[in-house]
């Protein structure tokens, strides 16, 4: 899919809660045909410290209004000044950049695992299977319960697992203590989050032998393979995170 | 119709915007974004003789209007090249130059030579000055004497237009300008990245797995313009001038100062666009000027 | 309670912020804003023995993240010094010291001989730095031989804490820190200002009336970072360092790369209340590291 | 007057024509006393092309609110962002900086002569005068019609003059073109404008043996006396145009 460098309108920008908002964008051009794992680099502007482009994934897409959706954590300058964009104000993507997840055949057991802001992706892959009548489950961790986002829209595609840290809603715990890892077994779990968190995911997927891919969010610089700066460990060497990735199967990676 | 076009010894651009080595790829990467045939030049990612894997990740870190690399010159080496790359490259009706890494002055003179069989290749921009690699490379760009021997190996051995990129992590830039020119470089070109540092204070560590990289973008750009300018005054071949260059305002400094052609780097990474945009804006400048040729205003300011 | 206190020498400082030449006036200027003698130390602006009317207007120009400076060491001499300004800076309860400039070794000794006199004077700042001057300054600065000579010089005649202010512009900063080691000076403090130049493309002239400039501000950071670096680990003194020093988190950066102390430059333009704000964030971070003492973070990263 | 720093609320932002805008600020803080031709440094948030603050004059006080306005044309990214501010946004000021215009005796026939943006001290100025029992008039010059702003604010103080270059109202030409400049004879003009407008005014004063003060718009890094940056060539050598001015009479200056 040919990448583009595009002015965006931002339709809304909704806050979830005092770290994560949701940037709604629309174009003027048709969308291309958009893949779930894919992501976009937005240039922010109006914030000193930013310099680079900000990678995001893409965590909805609506065709009918050439709309996407970002799922934002504040993480500093450059999510704060997105965190305060208002409606109308244009912003500069450069997308659809990446990899994406691979969608398995029919009949597979599924889990979508993420945490925290690691949910953005999943929603768009959530969606993407079940329109092609695939039927994952979804096993979400956040630190407490005011974290919990989107809840009603990921309950629309599938079963919807919790935990949080503290206990105040599902399970008690990390992601990884979740019971359903226990008394499930999946052929595929697609999974992002913080690293500690995939690598705990990748290390029950290797103990279970399921098939596991993850969205990684190395350090970008350019996003389309020219600075080779988002190097990722793999047993075919160092590949580019941006486009050889985001997404890569645990299996390749060296963790 | 102003004119836009440039000599580098015996090379012509089409204009003097060329893009800088280790920003832009190998210009397929580009494609999507505009013709890379409109540019006056492209330089590749740096190449070496073997495969090289470069640094560990963390390579990058943000910097005021900066950015500091570690990547060492990761690149599938030669072969890998001729017989993957230079197929690809072939097709641009541009300038498509080859940026020359070594660790020792054999490695540049094989590899040198290993690319004198490739027609297609105007010219090799002998890089002389990466910060990023233990072995090689800066070591050549700081000492006036590896230097002189490095550049007077290659020449013997490439017949075409010989550029040598400058490090500027030295007190003299002038010095090594002129000894590129005494060796017979056909240009010089500069700066390579600034040798700098970051620290995460949250994890109490450096930011880069090699604590030190190359500083690049706008915040060179003051330094990168004054070496140019002295570089300009002390020497008669042409000089390319490469740091912090975003827009044709950054650029037009650069030519006013005495660049005959100029690098975009890092600005590729923000706008993909940049290179071309930069072309459009000097166009525009020197019609706003009534200035009917560019190389009118090259080296402007020193008259 | 953390302990803030940090030694340069046989000078104790309360905490390790100081405030650097040409920057700070003769820090009444920032009476106003705070109290001076809260800081660990404070820098005055370059003094030579006799006046100096500086460098032509224009002397500024911005840049991305830095600005450029060609003041040229404006200053009314030390007599002036000793019966105008004097007397005033010694009220302050904080270290105050006077940073010394000349374009001969006779100059700069004459200098020290006259601020032995001022007792209130604990350290000078050597500066064998400064790009803006056409004779003397930086020729110290780049040349080994003139480095060593005039350190050696001034530290005959200077008992008290000589501190040495070193030029970035260099191809090893590690060279000069060990000679101003070997001669016995009792820290370094660097960096001094890049070498830089900017243009007015609209009016095609250089921006400053010199053409070339000091550039200073978050821009050189990393550069100096990585110098300061360095030079902490080439040798035993205390490094004091400097450049593009905003925030506490800047300067936690070369705390934990190894500086003994830091001084705050072109910051104090933009909040005048920088160097006290740094304190208090430095503070903050050893209280929230639960780290008792400043001095266990000071090259936290060599380790 | 003791020097602050202190963050004002934009109360209003009024745009007059496409270049130049009213930024009306004020402080929680009693405004200290103000005087003409002083100015205040402003850190422009959020542009990232603006490293150090812009200097300002104060272009009108109201101590009963304790606010005070600037009048500013866009010049550049920084004045082009400071256009953009919204009522409630916080500003930061350095101020009060510089000296001020010197107030004559009474019964001294005086001529406020300002081009462009540079009229913005003299609004101060005129209305600090007439409060005091002063009769100034006024001597505005402009590219044209649509450039001429305040004019009825100006009016409030004292009859006023026009040029526009284009003729389009008041007389045609230059600032110095104005009839009334061989009409009258002055013992004291204020100019505040263009450099070579107040070269040419100082000409006039000189060669008519008026006393005439100047505030210069030199590069300013600190607005406060501590970088050098700013000088002025003066009789009595280099002089901080931030301290020692921004207003001078131009019988010291080296023009
Ligand atoms: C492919 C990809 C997809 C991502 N998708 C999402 C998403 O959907 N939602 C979301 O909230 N976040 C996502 N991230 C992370 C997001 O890019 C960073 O949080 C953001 O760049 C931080 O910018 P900042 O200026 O606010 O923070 P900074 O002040 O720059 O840094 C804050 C922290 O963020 C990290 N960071 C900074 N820049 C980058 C960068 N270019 N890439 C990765 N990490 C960085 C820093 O290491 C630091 O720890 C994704 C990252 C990648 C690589
Ligand atoms: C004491 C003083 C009082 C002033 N009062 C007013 C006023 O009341 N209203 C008004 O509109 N303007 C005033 N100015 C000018 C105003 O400061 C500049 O127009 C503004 O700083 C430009 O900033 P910028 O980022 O928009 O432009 P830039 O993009 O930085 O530059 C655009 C142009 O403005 C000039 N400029 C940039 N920075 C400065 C600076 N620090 N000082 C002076 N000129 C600069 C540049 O040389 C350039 O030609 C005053 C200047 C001074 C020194
Ligand atoms: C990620 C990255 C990789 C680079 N790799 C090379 C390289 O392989 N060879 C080389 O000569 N210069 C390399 N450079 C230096 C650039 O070509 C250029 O000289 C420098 O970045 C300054 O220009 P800029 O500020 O416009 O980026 C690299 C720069 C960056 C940022
Ligand atoms: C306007 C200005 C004047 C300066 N004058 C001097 C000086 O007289 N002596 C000196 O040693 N350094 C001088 N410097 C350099 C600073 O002390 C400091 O080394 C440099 O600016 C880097 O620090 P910064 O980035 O925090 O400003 C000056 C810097 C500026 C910006
Ligand atoms: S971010 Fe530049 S290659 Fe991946
Ligand atoms: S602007 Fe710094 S001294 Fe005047």
């Amino acid at each position: 899919m040919a990448k583009r460098v595009e002015y965006f309108t931002v339709k809304n920008n909704t806050r979830l809660n005092s770290d994560i908002f949701i940037l709604e964008l629309t174009t003027a051009e048709q969308l291309p045909e958009l893949k779930p794992g894919q992501f976009a680099q937005l240039k922010v502007e109006g914030s000193p410290d930013t310099f680079l482009r900000r990678p995001f994934s893409i965590h909805d897409v609506d065709y009918a209004s050439n709309s996407i959706k970002m799922l934002i954590q504040i993480a500093g300058s450059g999510t704060r000044r997105l965190s305060r964009l208002k409606t109308g104000e244009k912003l500069n993507l450069v997308y659809p950049l990446g990899n994406s997840f691979t969608i398995p055949g029919k009949d597979s057991s599924i889990l979508l695992a993420g945490g925290g802001c690691g949910i953005a992706p999943l929603l768009f892959l959530g969606r993407y299977m079940k329109s092609r009548g695939l039927k994952p489950q979804l096993l979400l961790g956040f630190r407490d319960s005011e974290r919990i986002v989107e809840y009603s829209e990921y309950e629309s595609i599938g079963p919807v697992w919790l935990t949080t840290e503290d206990g105040s809603r599902g399970e008690k715990g990390y992601l990884t203590d979740h019971s359903i890892l226990r008394n499930e077994r999946f052929d595929h779990v697609y999974c992002c989050g913080p690293e500690p968190m995939m690598k705990a995911v990748a290390g029950y997927c290797r103990e279970t032998g399921t098939d596991c891919e993850v969205s990684l969010e190395h350090l970008m610089a350019c996003g389309f393979g020219v600075c080779l700066c988002c190097v990722v460990d793999t047993v075919r060497g160092k590949l580019c995170s941006c486009t050889d990735g985001p997404v890569f199967n645990t299996k390749d990676l060296k963790w | 119709m102003v004119k836009l076009d440039v000599a580098i010894g015996a090379m012509k651009l089409k204009n003097p915007v060329m893009t800088a080595s280790g920003t832009f790829g190998y210009g397929s990467e580009f494609d999507d974004f505009f013709d890379v045939s409109l540019l006056g030049g492209i330089i590749l990612k740096g190449t070496t003789m073997e495969a090289r894997e470069g640094n560990p990740y963390p390579r990058m870190a943000e910097t005021p209007s900066g950015m500091l690399n570690a990547v060492g010159l990761q690149n599938k080496g030669i072969d890998y090249f001729e017989n993957n790359i230079y197929p690809v490259v072939s097709a641009y009706d541009t300038n498509v130059i080859v940026n020359v890494n070594g660790s020792s002055i054999d490695d540049y003179v094989a590899l040198a030579e290993r690319i004198v069989r490739l027609e297609n290749i105007p010219a090799i921009e002998l890089n002389i000055s990466c910060p990023n690699v233990k072995q090689g490379g800066m070591i050549f760009g700081t000492n006036p004497l590896s230097a002189r021997e490095v550049i007077r190996a290659v020449r013997s051995v490439w017949p075409r237009v010989l550029i040598v990129k400058l490090s500027p992590n030295v007190t003299s830039i002038t010095d090594f300008a002129r000894i590129a020119e005494e060796e017979g470089a056909d240009a010089i070109s500069l700066i390579n990245t600034l040798l700098g540092m970051a620290i995460d204070v949250k994890n109490m560590k450096p930011s880069l797995s090699t604590v030190t990289g190359g500083l690049s973008g706008p915040a060179v750009r003051p330094v990168a313009l004054r070496m140019v300018w002295q570089t300009a005054n002390a020497v008669k071949i042409p000089v390319i001038g490469i740091g912090g260059i975003l827009t044709a305002e950054d650029a037009l400094q650069f030519l006013l100062a005495g660049a005959a052609a100029i690098q975009v780097g890092t600005a590729s990474f923000i706008d993909p666009e940049s290179a071309v945009k930069i072309i459009e804006g000097i166009k525009k400048y020197l019609e706003d000027k009534q200035i009917l040729d560019v190389n009118e205003i090259i080296g402007w300011i020193n008259r």
